[in-house]
């Protein structure tokens, strides 16, 4: 009996904490799934941030260290600048990313470093409860914003992929969903594609992933997956916002 | 009287509101109490739990190591409690769960078909509220109209229509655990 | 309405009308209901970007003589210690909330008294303090919280709530006294609106010409110093005629005090000293007992912070023993009733 | 034709597998797992083509396929 | 005798403690004679940055606060939130903006916070003795860059406006200089729309002057207007590069 | 050479191969000196966005075995604190050159001491300790630099160097003694540099499971007390026979010294102690002096820091008074002879 | 014509209005000032035309024009 | 030997260099020598200053508050620092400003036209190497010749060019004070 489909090496075999239908799951498996393909498995240092991924590191078969809140960027400068010669990824929240995060990531991609960062936009902060994130879309209801995000209070959505393109630093950004497996297929050759600019030296890289937390979307697995497949794709459009390599 | 309760179960089974519910009529009753909820990270997939301590005298300790009563809504709680349950304490096991054998002889074990009961109440999934009945039926530590009533104060007003079924079920329960 | 509920409603009945402040586990329910209620009340709610944002908000909106306040838990406080240091450098009133948990690092998010030192002893750069209050039930969530309001505009200081998770997440039933609200509401003539009708006014910390600082430092120092008199609060019981003495704030005094109850009842002629002020630390008040009691037990949440605290109260004058469980773990009452045996001998 | 293979146990009952299965080969269970939720099952009658949809949709990698 | 040219009310009268030919001097001036053909003084809240014009309160005749270093869009939404009513606005560096101060500045934009903020781009840490700044150009010597900014090592300049410009909350973003007289009667105008957004509630207004720090660019002042005007305005383009007011 | 240079040029000399840093007066040196000589040692220099950037990056490099370092001043030490908190928690070696200056806030530039506390009782929230050493001369800039980054790797630890303004600016001649690079050199067993050839390793401060951040904090508290009985130092001049001790670091220790001689040669009966390291505070030779002399003058540059674990060093078995100039200032050595009058009657 | 008044005292002789005169009116002097830096000063021979860009220059409003 | 000395002035007189120069010179001779540059904001168009000590033994205190030697450039530096200097200490003063009067009489006042000095040397600008020179031709702290071999390892090569005048107005202004 052929496997066609199996657990890649690079993830552990475990029960993961996430909530049904969380997209985090998904998320690393694809990952790792491109860690095997591109063989960088042994020579790779993940780093994890403080959001619900922060355990990531008990799903992911590599090295991988923690970071502050907000400052996987900064870790990784420090990891990258060490030791070039390894493939260094951050793997981040919009909590993490979008709003505490926002000066390393940015200095960070303006500074071109060498780096992959790949970019979980659930649009509220899990790990906390499911507050507003930047990301919340307008109206979008949130443990923060009970009668819906208000531009007023609460400012606009935040696009990290527009924001950022416009830095020289960065040489690769694209958002992708994983709201179907035709989405996940396509995430993971972005994802994919972000790994191999490192490894070819070129700089900044970037995957946006928009993806589904049914437990503070307010959704089941199954509606929370169509929004974002839906509204939400409306709202951050699914494309590749820049590519120089 | 002072109960120190522990429900104990997997993260989308409810086990937050049943302490709240429980927690929030003793309040109406007049007892002194108080809730924890295993908040945060604990949450997400893994195993969920929430303390309740009702007495009639100011609370020390919210924290509950050796629970009087313990609801175990899973095969791992009830590994986790067992064993912890206080002598001649009442410990609540769903049955509509594979694995969930109690062995302690000391302490009264109550077997409840959860999802049995609530599914004759209306909805397969609100075996907590049962679970929460049962309880209630077993050691009468308030009164189950209190438990019905708080409801509609703690539940958003989005699933009121939902009220009646969450009644039901008690009831079920209730019904269950007096017997 | 759990004990982070039942602060943030305090603070909006004590007038506070500005709240700033990032999730972070346990308090979230204090930016929740502030979301809701502060527009309710007419204030502001801001889930800022960052706790550095929020203490930074908070320093803006109370220049202009508003009421504000920002929480978290002990990561996001050590983030606002920059900005802590400068609302105390810029005499600005502010009431800051931590609702600890267990660390260094992420840790965990299990309740913790471990950020003592930090809170008392000025976790930011420079000689300044923070008046800290302990509350130690969700009553005292609601009445420290009044209070830290009053204190923080009459001294013009940041006022720091020191809660630890339990004390955030259990509900208890607690009232909101009658004009709780305001009771210190002099008018603020420091504040800065506009200098319509009066000389423009600088609200600064940097003191660059020959011994400006110095004498900013010195005045600084009085201040303190009037706190130190006036402000130092602590609960005892049965000061009279224990042999032992615990100690303890917050979550570990709740179970103290049950230990003395119950060692009471058994005879044992034992008592419990609670600061409800971390700083200024009641000295006065353990003065007073290190001539009548034969030893302390401080009880903590932590590695022994506030130990220290009381052996330079009673200048060591009686021995001062410690029990402490860290890492999000609570001293039990057996636990604390065995350390008390051990020190009887 | 391929075979599917779940695992019950791990299985946290997201029904994202039943939503994008093209050939309707999987379903939500009546019955609890261990931990307490509800998990998914091969519907008999239903044929699967080894299209992979639903374990690249799972994120809890609780799919095996074989041919 | 007619008064051709006087000081404005604004303006304290002062000696300052600026560097000869420091654009610093000029840019307060503007800003004050905004002030005052605005009428705004006396319900204006001004906010100084930490950076070499911290001490701008002493040469300002209305109400200043300082704030922490990088944190002035904080101070500035906590000031204009509480009181709506007044006039905000924030004064920063480019280490102050563009550095420490990176989260607070893109969050207030992106929020759309009703303020205005004047950006003093001078390349350069002025205060601490010349370090590079995020804006310092590619090549410049500084007391970090002794062998001149390498994008390698140093990262590229940061184009203020041009990440700004972006964000929805932003109404309004220029770049002007003040290396000529000419140039300082435009960077005049645009400060001056910059206060007016705001008394109109349009939202978040940002104007960035680039102005010469003679000192640590290393040349007399006579050179250091030439190059800003010159060089300087060749990498970072005096335009409008946004309005929707 | 001034302080700041010396000290730049024994952490590249003590093996440090990243330095990331952001300017702040008075430690502007160190930056500089080290974007210029780091590359040249093949070894990378960043200037950060901000200090908290800087403190993390440096996490990141430490955590590959790269030996490095970050400094700042007081406000941007602050700043930093969250970062220490983690390096602590997760067993990451690193120095943090603080270079105190006046505060609170922004204070002014002048040299301070009014950092202690936060240095030494934890700025940053949870249980942890940084080893804290106090240079007072261009050479043990130089002295206490190389072991710094010793006692770092030693203990996986955090080490703060505490510096002055003074200090940090004055220059002095100093040697670079032959081989002062690293002494310690044990494997590094915990990097992360690629799973080649073992099992993946993890970094990580967070601990969920039940008990395991106590036994974490355990674990930690273990540590600390090796440290405390192995690495305190301090200088004592005329331990032997002096009635009254000064005690002192940094840069007040200097006049101290010159206040010790100048009095010693009119036969006053006066000594100097000066710890060395901070925290683990010299508790022990403090101990044995307090057998021997009859009181103890704390002279610091703050409103008075030190000056408790004097207390608690000696359990207040002897009078402890106190001398300080906050916010810049420098106690000078009339103002310390008239001070020790008055202690004398 | 229109007059200029240089405040020799305040000046600190950056030269920047000397630059942008367009007729030459102003030049640096060869004494000190009080603090110790070179002031301008007018240089008499040349005229003033009121245009104010030795004004709008001067960081440190050293200048008032009068007409 | 110990010498307490302040250098000070206006931000763009070339104090800081001053203070270097003297020190770096000591400490070629053997000496002990602390140098604190005022740094930072205070140096903008203000008053800047900075301390130097020269002593055969280990110095304590590098701050200096009574000097023994004062070097005032401008009217607010002689005004600030008149009444410090140390009695029989050496006051020396920028006569090439105006409103600098010493007035006290305990101490020596040296009155140096500085800029004369330094046109006659090369550069009219250049004034602070005048004073300098003066200053050790009066106090032989140092060796002149050690002043200037000192300079070309403190300046930066791209100045070398300018060596020549610098030791050109040292020597003036040595001459000048030895008279
Ligand atoms: C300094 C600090 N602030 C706040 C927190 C609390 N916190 C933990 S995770 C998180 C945000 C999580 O949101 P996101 O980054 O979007 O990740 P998600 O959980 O949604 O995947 C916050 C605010 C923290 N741990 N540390
Ligand atoms: C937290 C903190 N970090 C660093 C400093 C030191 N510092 C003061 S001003 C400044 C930068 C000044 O540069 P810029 O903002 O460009 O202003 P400029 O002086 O050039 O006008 C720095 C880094 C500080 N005061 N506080
Ligand atoms: S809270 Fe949301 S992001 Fe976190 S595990 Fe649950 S579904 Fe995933
Ligand atoms: S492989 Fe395709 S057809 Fe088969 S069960 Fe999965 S989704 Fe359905
Ligand atoms: S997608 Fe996976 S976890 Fe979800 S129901 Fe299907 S098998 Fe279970
Ligand atoms: S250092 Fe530069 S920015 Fe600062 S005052 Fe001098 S010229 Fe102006
Ligand atoms: S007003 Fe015009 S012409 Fe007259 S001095 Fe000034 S710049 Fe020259
Ligand atoms: S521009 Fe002003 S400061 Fe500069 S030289 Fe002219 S008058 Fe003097
Ligand atoms: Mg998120
Ligand atoms: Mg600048």
């Amino acid at each position: 009996m052929d496997n066609i489909f199996e657990k890649p090496e690079s993830m552990k075999d475990a029960i993961t904490h996430y909530c049904p239908g969380c997209g985090h799951g998904i998320v690393h498996r694809i990952i790792c799934e491109t860690v095997d393909s591109l063989g960088i498995r042994e020579k790779l240092i993940g780093i994890a941030p403080v959001g619900c991924a922060v355990i990531a590191y008990d799903y992911w078969n590599f090295d991988v260290t923690e970071a502050a809140h907000g400052r996987v960027p900064a870790v990784a400068t420090g990891i990258k600048r060490s030791l070039p010669d390894r493939i260094v990824f951050g793997y981040q929240g919009d909590g993490d990313l979008g709003a505490i995060g926002t000066a390393e990531i940015i200095h960070a991609a303006n500074r071109g470093e060498n780096i992959t960062i790949i970019f979980v936009n659930n649009t509220v902060y899990g790990m906390t409860g499911g507050q507003m994130a930047p990301t919340t879309v307008l109206k979008q209801k949130t443990a923060t914003t009970s009668a819906g995000r208000e531009q007023k209070m609460h400012g606009f959505p935040l696009k990290v992929c527009e924001l950022l393109s416009v830095l020289p630093g960065v040489v690769y950004a694209e958002r992708v969903s994983i709201h179907s497996p035709q989405a996940v297929i396509k995430a993971g050759k972005a994802i994919k594609k972000a790994f191999e600019n490192q490894v070819k030296g070129m700089g900044f890289s970037i995957v946006e992933v928009l993806s589904p937390c049914p437990t503070y979307m307010g959704l089941s697995p199954q509606d929370a997956v169509k929004w974002v497949g839906g509204e939400l794709a409306k709202e951050y459009p699914i494309k590749i916002f820049k590519d120089i390599t | 009287m002072k109960e120190e309760i522990i429900f104990s179960g997997f993260g989308g089974q409810g086990i937050m509101f049943m302490g709240k519910a429980i927690a929030y009529a003793a309040m109406n009753e007049g007892k002194y109490v108080t809730w924890i909820p295993s908040y945060g990270a604990e949450v997400r997939g893994g195993t969920a739990h929430s303390m309740v301590v009702i007495s009639d005298e100011p609370i020390a300790s919210p924290m509950v190591k050796e629970p009087t009563i313990c609801v175990a809504m899973n095969g791992p709680s009830l590994r986790k409690y067992e064993a912890k349950v206080k002598t001649n304490g009442l410990l609540i096991v769903n049955k509509s769960i594979a694995d969930t054998e109690a062995e302690r002889k000391d302490i009264e074990v109550l077997n409840i078909p959860v999802t049995a009961l609530a599914t004759e109440a209306g909805d397969y999934r609100i075996g907590n509220m049962a679970a929460l009945g049962a309880l209630v039926g077993r050691r009468k530590i308030i009164d189950v109209e209190s438990l019905i009533n708080g409801l509609k104060d703690i539940v958003s007003s989005a699933y009121h229509s939902l009220l009646p079924i969450n009644e039901k079920a008690i009831r079920k329960g209730f019904e269950y655990g007096s017997r | 309405m759990c004990g982070n509920e039942a602060l943030a409603e305090a603070a909006i009945r004590a007038g506070c009308r500005f709240y700033a402040g990032y999730p972070i586990t346990p308090q979230n329910e204090i930016p929740a209901y502030m979301s809701k209620h502060m527009p309710e009340a007419g204030g502001v709610f801001i889930q800022s970007e960052s706790e550095i944002s929020a203490v930074n908000m908070v320093f803006g909106a109370s220049l202009t003589g508003t009421r504000a306040m920002t929480s978290s838990s002990s990561p996001g406080i050590s983030l606002k210690q920059e900005g802590i240091s400068y609302l105390a450098a810029c005499e600005i009133p502010a009431v800051i909330v931590n609702i600890m948990r267990g660390g260094p690092g992420l840790g965990g998010i299990g309740p913790s008294q471990s950020d003592y030192f930090q809170a008392t002893k000025g976790g930011g750069h420079g000689d300044y303090h923070s008046i800290v209050v302990a509350p130690a039930s969700c009553q005292e969530m609601v009445d420290l919280t009044t209070l830290s309001f009053d204190l923080a505009d009459k001294y013009r200081t940041p006022v720091m709530i020191l809660g630890d998770g339990i004390l955030g997440q259990m509900m208890e039933p607690v009232e909101f006294s009658q004009g709780a609200g305001r009771t210190h509401s002099a008018k603020k003539d420091w504040i800065l609106d506009g200098c319509k009708g009066r000389e423009p006014r600088i609200i600064k910390s940097l003191f660059l010409s020959d011994g400006a600082l110095e004498q900013f430092n010195l005045k600084l120092q009085e201040k303190y110093k009037e706190i130190k008199d006036k402000e130092q609060r602590c609960e005892v019981l049965y000061g009279d005629d224990s042999e032992i003495m615990l100690v303890a704030y917050g979550t570990p005094s709740r179970i103290a005090r049950s230990v003395v109850e119950s060692l009471r009842k058994k005879g044992k002629k034992i008592g419990m000293a609670r600061p409800l002020t971390l700083w200024p630390f009641p000295e006065k008040a353990f003065k007073e007992l290190s001539k009548k009691v034969k030893s302390f037990l401080v009880v903590e949440m932590s590695a022994g912070q506030m130990v220290e605290d009381v052996k330079l109260a009673i200048d060591c004058a009686r021995p001062v023993h410690f029990y402490g469980r860290a890492g999000g773990e609570i001293p039990g009452e057996e636990e604390i009733i065995k350390e008390i045996g051990r020190i009887n001998g | 034709m391929a075979k599917i293979k779940i695992d019950r146990e791990k299985c946290k009952g997201c029904g994202l597998c039943v939503l994008y299965c093209p050939k309707g080969h999987i379903k939500q269970s009546r019955t609890l797992n261990k931990k307490g939720a509800y998990p998914v099952e091969i519907l008999e009658k239903e044929g699967c083509s080894g299209c992979s949809f639903c374990a690249i949709i799972c994120p809890d990698m609780c799919i095996g396929i074989y041919k």
